[in-house]
């Protein structure tokens, strides 16, 4: 039984599953629903099936068609790929559960068909090893991405979409031309071929100028960030808790990837440094918007722009100390997904509740949704890096790597960017907790919207416990061990 | 050089003319009405020269029989759209030039 | 042989400057309407373009999908635009003056001829000659079922890709549907003259499509090129106000518009409990396989295509914001 | 065969052209505008450097170009049907930000 179980294609399924539950739903758009929650309980499975098999025998790959790289395309699994599919795959089933108490039966066909096609263009990312299958799959999810972010149909949320949709567009066509570049002077599109053949040329830095600036728009790294903010709070809920979890991090893990595969010709830091600076910034500007902000679904939104600072810190940082670094980010990516998906779906069920997402009129919100409110907290302590929390865990490695390195700026930002996260998480708390001069009408939250964040919120403060386990995982397939060493 | 071959450089010269001509009638004409008279008609002709000169060079009659296909074709979409301008020209008042 | 070649090259140069000149007018003139036309006209050129680097598939596809039905989404939606904006009603179409300040204005200019200066320069840094996978698509060619080498770059050695472009079209309409509502075509124009001339041409743009699809196998054509031309037989068809399906909620429709990525999902889960690996053909019946695939992508993209064109006509639907 | 690298140059104006133009132009059809022509100079320049596997032109670049056609035609859909119900709320097509500075 085992046997036969460790030869089943359980990447190739993570594909097709999503996809054919996505045709489904749209043939049926009655029964959207439940074949989108079987899907989604089918998806966690068949990770758990890769994972195991990831274990057992190490690196996954297929060969699509029967046809070798260059002229085919391969499909490949290793320890990051996993950690995203998992993550996704957490995120969406939690997410799925919480849209049936959020969407109303009406809003089913509108919402299902596009989250399962947004689900399979997220796996089929995360398992790509062909740049031009990315530039598919990246399509896929950003077009998906922005018509449910466009689900609400209120102004805000239309002209947020489009800004969207043109920034993403954008992104891709950089992205495509960069890959078309590296194309024609290598004669590949399969990364593990291309990263045998780049060398230092001018082609190679055109090419990695493209594809870093088409992805980090994407990505919403500081200054690309002025389309996100708009588009992820006035997106739905949960929709909301899918763009900051999982859909900015697809980018960023491309460009990771392509930076460890590809772009590793270059052997001056400025690039590098250029990226931490960036990030640097995006975590102060990030944090102080937040801090800034009324209205709780936009705090959290620019709480996004600030993590996603985080992850580009550790390019300066990896360039001196090795790639055991990035380690570090993997983690964060995780614990920032799972904490900021929860802390959407929290704002969804205060929006719900109280029909507006204003801080200073939350009114004793924690007396009535005392499971919503301590999902927030749970949230919070991981997004401000308090141990025993997975963004704790993320936080010090990246912090010890900076000190390690005498980074004392990339140190001192990390700090600083803790506390700001600290002050605008208990801003928030503080007006649950204190009643408002307005009072509201409350409406009642449905018990699964609850528990759904705080399973989240949970899970972002117990990735801090098996911290050991989650790390050899992502080593599978060694990734980040190729250069250098971290303490 | 074959008389066939000779032949065909004149229509195709000659198709070429007409499209100069009706390029320029569409250029310098002064209403709607008369550059599409000027447009189609031109293109037809000149169209129907081109084909017919790449007729005699075809290696099979299906290969001619498939320009003259597009020959039939663009006269007929040519004759339906030219009206349909010429119509919806009309139906929203725009003028007849004068002299 | 050296004039033909000087002709030529003059042709190139006239024609490659056009694009250029083309799309510069299209994007800063201040009449919307006509940066459509030239919109149009940029695609017919485009596919010459495409003919003289010897390129007819990508031809086809660019004067069907690129040029026509992408001209008469703009046309639909400026049309719609036009009775939605008092500003473009005047007659005299609008356009709000740049709202970048001159300093501005100036800055993302240079910003501009720097990154094509630079662009430029890798380009030419490029090597004059380069195999790229030329070769190999050569040497596979013979056991891909086809013998047209770009069909047997989509439907088999990149097959996969095409899935996933499939889904991409599923989810463009699946996304159009859901912002703007799911009613019928708006407004219709019939004349008699264009009954005539849509009773002519409808069946004949149906043959072309079918032929296309067939002579993709060896030659230049295919599921995208046969699709878009029944798409576009389609958008005549409702054009002239033929009560063609009622896309509210047909369910035939729907089914017509999964069929080819069901066919290429169903396909690739066959292919990978048979062969091991998804969307690999047994050489013996690839052809057969392609010729499924690809008749079946032909009614998607072709209902597909329809559909966007007549999703694009219609009013939105005032959307439920009970959650905002 | 230099003429493939005029084609590639062009593609190159267009892309950046378009990036102007994406920029500065206030109205939501024009910067749908734009981003087509951006797409077409990256087409360009993928097809036309293909050519340079002479005798046998690479076709890989050109099943690519398709992909991206069809992706650019479903793209083009979603952005005018955006335009549109944004264009219902607030007249004039074009993002607020464009709009404040307008007035």
């Amino acid at each position: 039984m085992g046997a036969q179980l460790i030869q089943v294609d359980w990447a190739v399924v993570l594909i097709m599953l999503p996809l054919s539950a996505a045709m489904l739903g749209f043939l049926l758009p009655g029964m959207a629903r439940n074949i989108g929650l079987l899907a989604a309980l089918l998806i966690l499975f068949t990770v758990v099936g890769l994972g195991w098999q990831l274990t057992q025998t190490g690196v996954y790959s297929h060969v699509a068609g029967g046809w070798l790289a260059p002229l085919g395309i391969q499909l490949h699994a290793d320890g990051f790929s996993l950690l995203m599919l998992a993550t996704s795959a957490i995120v969406g089933v939690a997410v799925s559960i919480y849209s049936t108490g959020y969407f109303k039966a009406a809003d089913d066909q509108r919402f299902w068909p596009t989250w399962l096609l947004l689900w399979a263009a997220l796996n089929a990312l995360f398992l790509a090893a062909d740049v031009f299958n990315l530039y598919v799959t990246l399509e896929l999810l950003g077009l998906s991405a922005v018509t449910l972010a466009s689900l609400t149909g209120s102004k805000d949320s239309v002209s947020a979409a489009m800004r969207y949709l043109l920034s993403t567009l954008l992104g891709s066509l950089a992205f495509l031309l960069g890959i078309g570049l590296l194309y024609h002077q290598y004669g590949s599109v399969d990364i593990a071929i291309l990263s045998e053949r780049v060398n230092d040329s001018t082609v190679s830095w055109a090419a990695l100028g493209l594809i870093t600036a088409g992805l980090a728009l994407k990505t919403a790294l500081f200054p690309f960030h002025f389309w996100l903010p708009p588009a992820h709070a006035s997106a739905p809920a949960p929709v909301s808790a899918l763009l900051s979890a999982l859909v900015v991090k697809a980018s960023f893990y491309i460009l990771l990837r392509l930076w460890l595969g590809l772009f590793d010709f270059q052997q001056d830091s400025t690039v590098a440094n250029m990226l931490g600076i960036l990030g640097a910034t995006a975590v102060l500007w990030g944090s102080i918007q937040a801090l800034r902000q009324i209205r709780l679904k936009m705090l959290v939104a620019y709480s996004t722009v600030a993590q996603i600072g985080y992850l580009f810190l550790a390019f300066p940082l990896a360039q001196t100390g090795g790639n055991r670094v990035w380690y570090a980010v993997a983690y964060l990516m995780l614990s920032h997904a799972l904490a900021k998906a929860a802390m959407f779906l929290v704002a969804g069920n205060m929006m719900l509740f109280g029909g507006h997402d204003r801080i200073v009129n939350l009114d004793r919100v924690v007396q009535r949704l005392p499971v919503t409110v301590a999902a927030f907290g749970l949230a919070g302590v991981s997004i401000m890096g308090l141990p025993p929390s997975g963004g704790f865990i993320a936080k010090w490695l990246l912090l010890e790597a900076a000190l390690a390195q005498g980074h004392w700026g990339i140190a001192g930002i990390m700090m600083l960017g803790g506390i700001l996260a600290a002050a605008y998480v208990f801003k928030v708390l503080g007006y649950a907790f204190i009643p408002s001069p307005v009072p509201h009408q409350a409406v009642s939250v449905p018990a699964r919207m609850q528990w759904m964040a705080l399973l989240l919120a949970t899970l972002a403060i117990m990735a801090g416990f098996v911290a050991q386990p989650l790390m050899q995982l992502i080593g599978i397939g060694a990734l980040f061990d190729s250069t250098g060493s971290m303490p | 050089m074959m008389l066939a071959d000779i032949l065909t450089i004149i229509l195709l010269l000659g198709g070429a003319f007409f499209f100069l001509a009706g390029t320029i009638g569409l250029l310098r004409f002064p209403d709607v009405y008369t550059r599409l008279h000027a447009l189609t008609k031109a293109d037809n002709v000149g169209l129907g020269l081109i084909v017919t000169g790449l007729a005699i060079q075809a290696q099979s009659w299906a290969a001619a029989g498939k320009l003259i296909l597009i020959w039939l074709l663009v006269l007929l979409a040519g004759a339906g759209v030219s009206y349909l301008i010429a119509n919806g020209a009309l139906a929203r008042g725009v003028a007849f030039w004068k002299r | 042989m050296e004039a033909v070649g000087l002709w030529q090259s003059a042709f190139d140069l006239m024609l490659g400057f056009s694009l250029f000149g083309l799309a510069w007018r299209m994007l800063f003139c201040a009449d919307l309407f006509k940066s459509i036309v030239l919109f149009i006209t940029f695609g017919l050129l485009m596919a010459i373009a495409w003919v003289r680097l010897e390129a007819p598939d990508v031809a086809l596809a660019e004067a069907t999908i690129g040029a026509g039905l992408t001209g008469a989404l703009l046309m639909s939606a400026f049309a719609k635009l036009r009775t939605l904006d008092n500003s473009l009603k005047s007659g005299q179409p609008l356009l709000p003056r740049p709202r970048l300040h001159v300093i501005n204005f100036w800055i993302a200019l240079l910003f501009t001829v720097l990154l094509t200066g630079g662009l430029a320069y890798a380009v030419l840094s490029l090597p004059s000659h380069s195999p790229g996978l030329s070769d190999a698509v050569m040497s596979q060619l013979d056991s891909s079922g086809v013998t047209h080498p770009v069909t047997a770059v989509l439907l088999n050695f990149r097959g996969y890709d095409t899935l996933l472009e499939m889904a991409v079209l599923l989810l463009s309409i699946q996304s159009v549907w859901s912002m703007a509502g799911m009613s019928d075509a708006g407004e219709v124009h019939t004349s008699p003259v264009l009954n005539v001339l849509i009773q002519l041409l409808s069946p004949v743009l149906i043959l072309v499509s079918a032929y296309l699809l067939w002579v993709g196998a060896h030659a230049p054509g295919g599921a995208f090129q046969a699709g878009s031309i029944l798409g576009a037989a389609g958008v005549l068809l409702v054009l002239s106000g033929r009560p063609l399906f009622n896309l509210k909620k047909s369910w035939l429709i729907r089914l017509m518009l999964v069929a080819g990525p069901a066919a290429f999902i169903a396909l690739a889960t066959l292919t990978l409990i048979n062969e091991g690996q998804l969307l690999k053909y047994p050489v013996a019946n690839a052809a057969n396989y392609i010729l499924l695939l690809e008749t079946l992508a032909t009614v998607s993209i072709g209902t597909t295509l329809l559909a966007l064109f007549v999703g694009s006509q219609t009013e939105a639907v005032q959307q439920d914001q009970s959650h905002q | 065969m230099s003429m493939l690298f005029f084609y590639a140059l062009i593609g190159v104006g267009l892309f950046t052209l378009g990036l102007l133009a994406l920029v500065v132009q206030p109205h939501l059809l024009q910067k749908i505008l734009a981003l087509n022509v951006m797409g077409s100079g990256v087409f360009l320049l993928l097809v036309a450097l293909g050519g340079r596997s002479q005798p046998v032109v690479d076709v890989v670049p050109q099943a690519m170009v398709i992909t991206g056609i069809v992706v650019a035609v479903s793209a083009t859909a979603m952005a005018l049907t955006l335009m549109l119900n944004l264009s219902r709320s607030s007249p004039g097509a074009q993002l607020p930000e464009d709009q404040s500075a307008d007035s």
